[in-house]
């Protein structure tokens, strides 16, 4: 039973508290667009971050260890493994 | 029958997302399953008592939100820190509801099937 | 294989969440997965506005849109969501106006539901 | 008498940015102050949409409008905006198609600017 | 050289550190729409708020000391009285 | 000629905040008033270098941020703490600008005669 928790925007277009909070280890996080860019930020909610490759690499962002990098059927494929989706 | 969560983080008067997330709560109790909506943030505030938006020419949905009950959504819960957070206390608000802690609001979330935040 | 729904959310102006949501159903689709609907919500219903005409070295919307359309997705249009906002339900384009129940009867019945925003 | 020109940057949707720019605007008129020009920008040129008609419930916004219009108010739709927006810039009803710079200059020109949103 | 200071949504909304920098004693700083729900929250940035008395009555917000309400024609005098405005 | 501030406050691709903003600045610097723009929180992002948005379909705007100075926009600031918050420094940055602590920043706004949010 795990929740995929998507943002799309830096942390602080978030209630962080809530956040920090809410999400628990088991769960997974997924970067996308702006939310690519912050990366440092959002380690506060999982050690482990997913991040999509387009969108990281459009913004000049490189993805190393522990992240991980996905495409869409990765994207696709993550939605099916996880119990539903969060999209912050 | 799903269970399904409508998650909002807005504050009432912030474009129509509390209307949106009333309309899509109503119409999932309607096609008869298992809704919940979840209040978090400024969101809690779309509950509070002696509202007359009205007065300023704005539709009056807190009206609607007094029938839930009618409808047979019954799942309204709000986030008890953010009641804190604006000085509410339950008897300010319009309808029963049942405040959470995060680790309530977690379990809550892990119970669904789907979740949308409007 | 599995079946999604896809809502989206943003305005037409917000070209990221689009081409984002537009790559998602491809890749369902390449996969083998089904898209039961693919629905504009809150200010996605702007999507549907018939005029939506970009320059040249902008995201080419409409045909993206045009393309998910002779696929076979069902693009719907939340006729709720359009009237609040005003947009005129009689014209618009490869999107189908539906009512709200009829999308949540859809995605009480998907596997997933996937919002883009 | 001072000049002011005053921009909206919201949606229709976003009751509640519209009729406080529209009061602010009587109350501007009311007490013999000019509005060089009321300007939609960002969101705010949805607002110029022809076929904007709400529920008998709702906030009357075209009737809002017209009368700001009737009582001379300069209502202008950014060209720019609206285009990166996708909007039928040929149909825009009381509001004025203007470039940019036009409104840079009224509001260069202008005592006070006040944004609403 | 006083800046009025306009928000319309709730504190959450804005960025509060930046906001408690750069706001000062001689500032104004005026709630509307959603704002007047959140008064002790924007205390933080000015010991007396001026507030929209339509907007905070709609609410079932009441207005008392050391906040001033203000009306439209109050409101288009605060702007003048002011050097400028900046709405957050 | 009057002093306008245009300040940026959101990510680079959140809807079109930063375009609207370089189309407001450039214009402002077309009719010959002293424009300033302010960056500060996640805007300063939309001075990153190395970015390619046409990859994934969008307009790279990030061309015409540095045709600013050739359009004698010169007055480019950026919130020294945002800097840091993302990590960037200036050399990190595809134009010069200059990074302005709070007070500083509070100077700038004390100097203008219009401010916009965009």
């Amino acid at each position: 039973m795990s929740t995929l928790h998507i943002f799309s925007k830096p942390l602080s277009y978030y209630n962080t508290d809530q956040l920090v909070n809410l999400i628990q280890v088991t769960d997974q996080v997924l970067l996308l667009s702006d939310a690519c860019f912050a990366i440092r930020q959002f380690r506060q909610l999982s050690t482990h971050l997913l991040i999509l490759a387009d969108d990281a690499q459009s913004r000049g962002i490189t993805i190393s260890e522990p992240d991980h990098s996905l495409n869409y059927d990765d994207f696709v494929a993550l939605t099916l493994a996880t119990s539903h989706s969060i999209t912050w | 029958m799903i269970n399904v969560l409508v998650l909002s983080q807005h504050s009432p008067f912030d474009d129509l997302h509390i209307r949106d997330a009333l309309d899509m709560t109503l119409i999932f109790a309607a096609v008869e399953q298992n809704i919940s909506w979840l209040f978090t943030g400024p969101a809690v505030l779309a509950l509070k008592k002696q509202q007359q938006p009205e007065h300023i020419g704005l539709k009056n949905y807190f009206k609607t939100i007094k029938t839930l009950e009618i409808y047979d959504v019954e799942n309204i819960y709000v986030c008890e820190k953010s009641l804190l957070e604006y000085g509410l206390e339950k008897s300010h608000l319009l309808i029963e509801v049942k405040a959470l802690n995060y680790q309530q609001q977690h379990h809550l979330i892990s119970q669904q099937q789907q979740i949308v935040t409007l | 294989m599995a079946r999604f729904v896809l809502s989206l959310h943003s305005a037409p102006s917000d070209h990221d969440a689009t081409q984002r949501l537009i790559k998602f159903a491809h890749a369902c689709l390449n996969l083998g997965h089904q898209i039961d609907a693919l629905f504009l919500y809150q200010h996605g219903v702007f999507h549907a506005s018939e005029q939506l005409n970009l320059a040249s070295d902008e995201l080419p919307i409409n045909s993206l849109w045009q393309q998910l359309h002779k696929q076979g997705v069902n693009l719907m249009l939340c006729v709720t969501a359009a009237e609040k906002r005003g947009l005129d339900i009689n014209n618009t384009g490869v999107f189908t106006v539906a009512g709200l129940a009829e999308f949540a009867m859809l995605a009480s019945d998907a596997d997933k539901w996937v919002q883009f925003k």
